[in-house]
């Protein structure tokens, strides 16, 4: 099992990411991963620039953790997470969550679980810059939501 | 007992500090006490810990709710919900 | 939206197909993807050599049409299938499937719809070849059980 | 009527060929009805659509189901459950 969990303020390259992950796992038949895109408009207008802020140590911690709990929920054969934070600009790359395993099914379910819990429990904060001046960007209700959907009965 | 506290984001900028190192009086041991406490320091704290506005907490890096308690030398952080991904 | 369909023998490289399915839909804030690999091993044994047959004309048109049902049920922004035929070694990538949207929802759901669709309805036949001689992939049933998760109520 | 029948993966290892056109009677107008007609030609073709293994097929590369009717000049096409992905 290969798990590795970086948090930065520089770029990611997805394609050398995906193939070392790939490297790790030679047994896997499915790969799938997610990335996260500063998208260019907010409710309040044309976004010029995002500035994340996080919570060092706690944040590598939180992501180990959400890592490892999808471990022990799916197959999977390995896991590459990555988390920008600093200042970046629209259609920047914010996140990268990839996941290997035998079989599609553990991957697709593993990444939307990580995306799902990253989302509500990794210590990030995103700050939109733009014409509007700048705002914090409010947590979804839905996020939650669609965290709440893979809790396990006790 | 002495603790650190640490500030994030919104809740930063309201305090105005990221963080400090607090003394606190021998009962404040949980969350939901230290919410009380500080907001004994003025209307900026206590509104801030008034319930109008989500203020999670952890304690060493772990997520923690209102009655998780603290000890000696623990890192207790302030923030809003988180916004990542 | 923007939609482009490949069935190619050549391999592709999923870092340059991103960037260009990101280049076309510059307002998307989630990426998904999904890679199939060929796995070395198979119930008879250690696979040297995926051949993979296909219907030509068919499935290109099938593939058409998994996107667009795709595009009809979640607000996506952009679209990208390949999928390879020929002789493949082991490792060698045999699929991808990416999908661009504002939220991360849409584009997994619609990867993994298309995925489970693409597995029963495009014509792709994959032959192992190994130390065991060859044989046919066996259609699976949870692939089957996969699809009909999908189904709308008539 | 004449169609072209097109024959892949393991069924056209069976027949030993990949497609052939053929000159159907008038009343040979439905997949079933082709499968019937194909099986008369001998115990190859009779194994093949004996419902022992799962024999699929398309029209004008169109997926359909054995009461599906196919026209002069029409492709039709048999293969096995796809494996693709």
């Amino acid at each position: 099992m290969y798990l590795k969990v970086s948090v930065q303020p520089g770029d990611f390259d997805v394609g050398a990411e995906l193939q070392q992950l790939r490297a790790a796992t030679p047994q896997a038949g499915a790969l799938v991963n997610f990335v996260g895109l500063v998208r260019d408009v907010s409710t309040d207008g044309q976004v010029s620039e995002m500035v994340i802020e996080h919570y060092p140590g706690m944040t590598e911690k939180a992501l180990q953790q959400i890592a490892q709990q999808a471990m022990q929920r799916w197959p999977l054969l390995g896991i590459r997470l990555i988390h920008r934070v600093g200042s970046l600009t629209a259609q920047a790359q914010i996140v990268l969550v990839a996941a290997t395993s035998l079989h599609r099914q553990a991957a697709f379910e593993a990444c939307a679980f990580m995306m799902d819990y990253l989302k509500t429990e990794a210590p990030f904060w995103k700050k939109e810059v733009g014409d509007f001046g700048q705002h914090w960007v409010e947590a979804r209700a839905s996020d939650e939501q669609a965290k709440q959907q893979w809790k396990l009965p006790k | 007992m002495k603790i650190t506290i640490l500030y994030f984001a919104r809740i930063k900028e309201v305090v105005n500090y990221s963080s400090e190192d607090v003394v606190l009086p021998e009962e404040v041991e949980t969350i939901i006490a230290l919410k009380s406490w500080l907001s004994g320091r003025g209307a900026t704290w206590q509104k801030l810990f008034d319930g109008s506005g989500v203020v999670r907490a952890a304690i060493n890096h772990e997520l923690v709710d209102d009655m998780a308690t603290f000890d000696e030398g623990d890192e207790v952080a302030f923030f809003p919900p988180v916004t990542g991904g």
